[in-house]
Protein backbone atom coordinates (compact mmCIF):
# COMPACT_ATOMS: atom_id res chain seq x y z
CA UNK A 1 0.00 0.00 0.00
CA UNK A 2 1.01 3.38 -0.97
CA UNK A 3 2.01 6.32 1.86
CA UNK A 4 -0.50 8.24 0.35
CA UNK A 5 -3.13 5.21 0.86
CA UNK A 6 -2.57 4.15 4.06
CA UNK A 7 -2.53 7.57 5.17
CA UNK A 8 -6.10 7.68 3.73
CA UNK A 9 -7.11 4.89 5.49
CA UNK A 10 -6.16 6.04 8.56
CA UNK A 11 -8.07 9.65 8.61
CA UNK A 12 -11.01 8.00 7.12
CA UNK A 13 -10.60 5.04 10.19
CA UNK A 14 -10.53 8.14 12.68
CA UNK A 15 -13.43 10.13 10.93
CA UNK A 16 -15.10 6.91 11.63
CA UNK A 17 -13.98 6.61 14.86
CA UNK A 18 -14.21 9.66 15.84
CA UNK A 19 -18.52 9.86 14.48
CA UNK A 20 -17.06 12.79 12.49
CA UNK A 21 -18.02 11.13 9.31
CA UNK A 22 -21.48 10.58 10.55
CA UNK A 23 -21.48 14.65 11.90
CA UNK A 24 -20.61 15.50 8.34
CA UNK A 25 -23.73 13.82 6.91
CA UNK A 26 -25.62 14.99 9.47
CA UNK A 27 -25.03 18.52 8.87
CA UNK A 28 -25.25 17.71 4.91
CA UNK A 29 -28.82 16.51 5.49
CA UNK A 30 -29.80 19.64 7.81
CA UNK A 31 -28.61 22.09 5.03
CA UNK A 32 -30.15 19.89 2.35
CA UNK A 33 -33.29 20.70 4.06
CA UNK A 34 -33.09 24.36 5.12
CA UNK A 35 -31.41 25.74 1.39
CA UNK A 36 -35.37 24.43 0.01
CA UNK A 37 -33.12 21.21 -1.75
CA UNK A 38 -35.06 18.79 -0.20
CA UNK A 39 -39.04 20.66 -0.91
CA UNK A 40 -37.57 21.39 -4.70
CA UNK A 41 -36.26 17.51 -5.00
CA UNK A 42 -40.07 16.51 -3.62
CA UNK A 43 -41.56 18.82 -6.05
CA UNK A 44 -39.80 17.10 -8.80
CA UNK A 45 -40.73 13.90 -7.96
CA UNK A 46 -44.13 14.94 -7.86
CA UNK A 47 -43.77 16.56 -11.18
CA UNK A 48 -42.69 12.97 -13.15
CA UNK A 49 -44.94 11.00 -11.04
CA UNK A 50 -48.03 13.14 -12.66
CA UNK A 51 -46.36 13.27 -16.05
CA UNK A 52 -45.37 10.22 -16.37
CA UNK A 53 -48.50 8.30 -14.52
CA UNK A 54 -48.29 6.77 -10.93
CA UNK A 55 -48.66 3.48 -12.94
CA UNK A 56 -45.87 3.56 -14.99
CA UNK A 57 -43.26 4.39 -12.52
CA UNK A 58 -41.76 2.09 -9.72
CA UNK A 59 -39.04 3.57 -7.08
CA UNK A 60 -35.99 2.37 -9.22
CA UNK A 61 -37.24 4.57 -12.03
CA UNK A 62 -38.29 7.70 -10.16
CA UNK A 63 -34.49 7.37 -8.60
CA UNK A 64 -32.84 7.49 -12.27
CA UNK A 65 -34.74 10.45 -13.19
CA UNK A 66 -34.33 12.81 -10.73
CA UNK A 67 -31.12 11.91 -9.63
CA UNK A 68 -29.12 14.21 -12.03
CA UNK A 69 -31.53 17.24 -10.98
CA UNK A 70 -30.78 16.14 -7.42
CA UNK A 71 -27.17 16.25 -8.18
CA UNK A 72 -27.66 19.43 -9.92
CA UNK A 73 -29.63 21.35 -6.99
CA UNK A 74 -27.48 21.04 -4.32
CA UNK A 75 -25.78 24.29 -4.10
CA UNK A 76 -22.03 25.61 -4.36
CA UNK A 77 -22.43 27.32 -0.87
CA UNK A 78 -23.87 23.88 0.23
CA UNK A 79 -20.36 21.63 -0.93
CA UNK A 80 -18.03 25.00 0.25
CA UNK A 81 -19.73 24.83 3.65
CA UNK A 82 -18.77 20.83 3.65
CA UNK A 83 -15.32 21.61 2.48
CA UNK A 84 -14.58 23.85 4.90
CA UNK A 85 -16.02 21.75 7.78
CA UNK A 86 -13.46 18.81 6.76
CA UNK A 87 -10.39 21.26 6.68
CA UNK A 88 -11.04 22.53 9.62
CA UNK A 89 -11.35 19.06 11.05
CA UNK A 90 -8.15 17.80 9.62
CA UNK A 91 -6.31 21.00 10.61
CA UNK A 92 -7.36 20.48 14.09
CA UNK A 93 -6.31 16.95 14.03
CA UNK A 94 -2.74 17.89 12.45
CA UNK A 95 -1.77 14.33 14.03
CA UNK A 96 -3.87 12.51 11.48
CA UNK B 1 8.43 20.32 0.56
CA UNK B 2 7.29 17.20 2.77
CA UNK B 3 5.08 19.97 3.96
CA UNK B 4 4.10 21.17 0.87
CA UNK B 5 3.24 17.79 -0.17
CA UNK B 6 1.46 17.22 2.73
CA UNK B 7 -0.81 20.05 2.40
CA UNK B 8 -1.19 19.27 -1.27
CA UNK B 9 -2.57 15.37 0.26
CA UNK B 10 -5.13 16.69 2.65
CA UNK B 11 -6.19 19.58 0.09
CA UNK B 12 -7.06 16.45 -2.16
CA UNK B 13 -8.41 13.93 0.27
CA UNK B 14 -10.93 16.82 1.51
CA UNK B 15 -12.03 17.46 -1.68
CA UNK B 16 -12.83 13.76 -2.42
CA UNK B 17 -13.92 12.93 1.11
CA UNK B 18 -16.60 16.35 0.59
CA UNK B 19 -17.66 14.64 -2.94
CA UNK B 20 -18.05 11.27 -1.60
CA UNK B 21 -20.40 12.26 1.89
CA UNK B 22 -22.22 14.78 -0.81
CA UNK B 23 -23.07 11.51 -2.78
CA UNK B 24 -23.67 9.38 -0.07
CA UNK B 25 -26.13 11.44 1.42
CA UNK B 26 -27.56 12.32 -2.01
CA UNK B 27 -28.24 8.90 -2.82
CA UNK B 28 -30.00 7.78 0.68
CA UNK B 29 -31.91 10.76 0.08
CA UNK B 30 -33.20 10.45 -3.40
CA UNK B 31 -34.10 7.25 -2.14
CA UNK B 32 -36.12 7.52 0.81
CA UNK B 33 -37.76 10.75 -0.65
CA UNK B 34 -38.81 8.73 -4.00
CA UNK B 35 -39.89 6.42 -1.98
CA UNK B 36 -42.09 8.34 0.38
CA UNK B 37 -43.15 10.31 -2.36
CA UNK B 38 -44.58 6.97 -4.54
CA UNK B 39 -46.22 6.00 -1.31
CA UNK B 40 -47.85 8.88 -1.24
CA UNK B 41 -49.16 8.95 -4.73
CA UNK B 42 -50.16 5.38 -4.07
CA UNK B 43 -52.65 6.55 -0.98
CA UNK B 44 -53.67 9.93 -2.56
CA UNK B 45 -54.89 7.75 -5.40
CA UNK B 46 -56.74 4.83 -2.82
CA UNK B 47 -58.65 7.77 -0.97
CA UNK B 48 -59.76 9.10 -4.87
CA UNK B 49 -60.73 6.19 -5.81
CA UNK B 50 -62.62 5.42 -2.56
CA UNK B 51 -63.98 8.95 -2.34
CA UNK B 52 -64.85 8.98 -6.09
CA UNK B 53 -66.33 5.34 -5.99
CA UNK B 54 -69.05 6.80 -3.11
CA UNK B 55 -69.92 9.59 -5.45
CA UNK B 56 -70.55 7.34 -8.19
CA UNK B 57 -72.50 5.39 -5.91
CA UNK B 58 -74.76 8.06 -4.74
CA UNK B 59 -75.65 9.75 -8.63
CA UNK B 60 -76.37 6.31 -9.22
CA UNK B 61 -78.77 5.58 -6.02
CA UNK B 62 -80.35 9.11 -6.45
CA UNK B 63 -80.82 8.47 -10.85
CA UNK B 64 -82.45 5.46 -10.07
CA UNK B 65 -84.78 7.20 -7.11
CA UNK B 66 -85.53 10.01 -9.44
CA UNK B 67 -87.16 7.74 -12.20
CA UNK B 68 -89.08 5.53 -10.16
CA UNK B 69 -89.93 8.49 -8.01
CA UNK B 70 -91.44 10.04 -10.70
CA UNK B 71 -92.92 6.62 -12.11
CA UNK B 72 -94.34 5.83 -8.99
CA UNK B 73 -96.24 8.81 -8.51
CA UNK B 74 -97.49 8.85 -12.35
CA UNK B 75 -98.93 5.50 -11.80
CA UNK B 76 -100.73 6.10 -8.34
CA UNK B 77 -102.03 9.57 -9.96
CA UNK B 78 -103.51 7.72 -12.59
CA UNK B 79 -104.57 5.15 -10.86
CA UNK B 80 -106.22 7.28 -8.32
CA UNK B 81 -107.71 9.54 -11.49
CA UNK B 82 -109.40 6.13 -12.57
CA UNK B 83 -111.01 5.31 -9.47
CA UNK B 84 -112.92 8.74 -9.44
CA UNK B 85 -113.76 8.64 -12.95
CA UNK C 1 -61.17 18.66 -15.23
CA UNK C 2 -60.20 18.19 -11.66
CA UNK C 3 -58.58 14.91 -10.67
CA UNK C 4 -61.70 13.62 -9.13
CA UNK C 5 -64.00 14.92 -11.87
CA UNK C 6 -61.70 12.63 -14.08
CA UNK C 7 -61.69 9.55 -12.06
CA UNK C 8 -65.74 10.06 -11.76
CA UNK C 9 -65.43 9.84 -15.15
CA UNK C 10 -63.78 7.39 -15.38
CA UNK C 11 -65.09 4.96 -13.26
CA UNK C 12 -68.61 5.89 -15.10
CA UNK C 13 -67.27 4.83 -18.23
CA UNK C 14 -65.83 1.44 -17.24
CA UNK C 15 -69.29 0.58 -15.58
CA UNK C 16 -71.15 2.11 -18.56
CA UNK C 17 -68.93 0.28 -21.04
CA UNK C 18 -69.49 -3.44 -19.51
CA UNK C 19 -72.85 -2.78 -18.11
CA UNK C 20 -72.56 -2.86 -15.37
CA UNK C 21 -74.61 0.43 -15.07
CA UNK C 22 -77.75 -0.74 -15.87
CA UNK C 23 -77.25 -4.24 -13.83
CA UNK C 24 -76.63 -1.88 -10.69
CA UNK C 25 -79.82 0.26 -11.15
CA UNK C 26 -81.84 -2.78 -11.80
CA UNK C 27 -79.98 -4.56 -8.68
CA UNK C 28 -81.22 -1.60 -6.77
CA UNK C 29 -84.62 -1.73 -7.85
CA UNK C 30 -84.71 -4.65 -6.97
CA UNK C 31 -83.88 -4.53 -3.73
CA UNK C 32 -86.38 -2.10 -3.37
CA UNK C 33 -88.78 -3.86 -4.25
CA UNK C 34 -87.70 -6.43 -1.77
CA UNK C 35 -86.94 -4.32 1.91
CA UNK C 36 -90.47 -2.59 0.76
CA UNK C 37 -89.41 0.49 -0.07
CA UNK C 38 -91.64 0.62 -2.78
CA UNK C 39 -94.59 -0.18 -0.64
CA UNK C 40 -94.14 2.17 2.03
CA UNK C 41 -93.88 5.16 -0.58
CA UNK C 42 -97.02 4.15 -2.50
CA UNK C 43 -98.79 4.64 1.00
CA UNK C 44 -96.77 7.89 1.37
CA UNK C 45 -98.10 8.92 -1.90
CA UNK C 46 -101.94 8.19 -1.19
CA UNK C 47 -101.31 9.76 2.08
CA UNK C 48 -100.05 13.08 0.74
CA UNK C 49 -103.18 12.80 -2.06
CA UNK C 50 -105.31 12.14 0.75
CA UNK C 51 -104.06 15.08 2.47
CA UNK C 52 -103.90 17.76 0.05
CA UNK C 53 -107.13 16.30 -2.12
CA UNK C 54 -106.62 15.21 -5.66
CA UNK C 55 -107.73 18.05 -7.16
CA UNK C 56 -104.57 20.04 -5.75
CA UNK C 57 -102.49 17.73 -6.55
CA UNK C 58 -99.81 17.73 -9.92
CA UNK C 59 -97.01 15.04 -10.56
CA UNK C 60 -94.20 17.80 -9.88
CA UNK C 61 -95.94 18.72 -6.64
CA UNK C 62 -95.90 14.76 -5.88
CA UNK C 63 -92.52 14.44 -6.73
CA UNK C 64 -91.42 17.12 -4.90
CA UNK C 65 -93.56 16.47 -1.50
CA UNK C 66 -92.52 12.64 -1.67
CA UNK C 67 -88.81 12.79 -3.11
CA UNK C 68 -86.86 13.36 0.03
CA UNK C 69 -89.09 10.69 2.13
CA UNK C 70 -87.73 8.45 -0.74
CA UNK C 71 -84.15 8.84 0.18
CA UNK C 72 -84.76 9.02 3.47
CA UNK C 73 -86.37 5.51 2.89
CA UNK C 74 -83.41 3.67 1.22
CA UNK C 75 -82.18 1.46 3.60
CA UNK C 76 -78.09 1.75 4.66
CA UNK C 77 -77.87 -1.88 3.76
CA UNK C 78 -78.97 -1.45 0.46
CA UNK C 79 -76.58 1.51 -0.01
CA UNK C 80 -73.52 -0.18 1.15
CA UNK C 81 -74.35 -3.41 -0.48
CA UNK C 82 -74.51 -1.09 -3.96
CA UNK C 83 -71.05 0.32 -3.31
CA UNK C 84 -69.56 -3.10 -2.34
CA UNK C 85 -70.59 -4.33 -5.82
CA UNK C 86 -69.05 -1.45 -7.11
CA UNK C 87 -66.01 -1.53 -5.40
CA UNK C 88 -65.69 -5.56 -6.17
CA UNK C 89 -66.36 -4.83 -9.87
CA UNK C 90 -63.41 -1.80 -10.15
CA UNK C 91 -61.19 -3.86 -8.31
CA UNK C 92 -61.91 -7.37 -11.11
CA UNK C 93 -61.93 -4.73 -13.99
CA UNK C 94 -60.89 -1.20 -13.97
CA UNK C 95 -56.89 -0.44 -14.27
CA UNK C 96 -58.01 2.96 -12.60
Amino acid sequence: MSKDSQMRAAINQKLIEMGERERLKELLRAKLVECGWKDQLKAHCKDVIREKGLEHVTVEDLVTEVTPKGRALVPDSVKKELLQRIRAFLAQHAAL
Amino acid sequence: EEARLHEAFLAQFSFSLCTEIIHEVLDETIKEVTTTEIQQAVNEKTECVAKCTEQVCATLVEETLNADVALLVDEILNAELQRIH
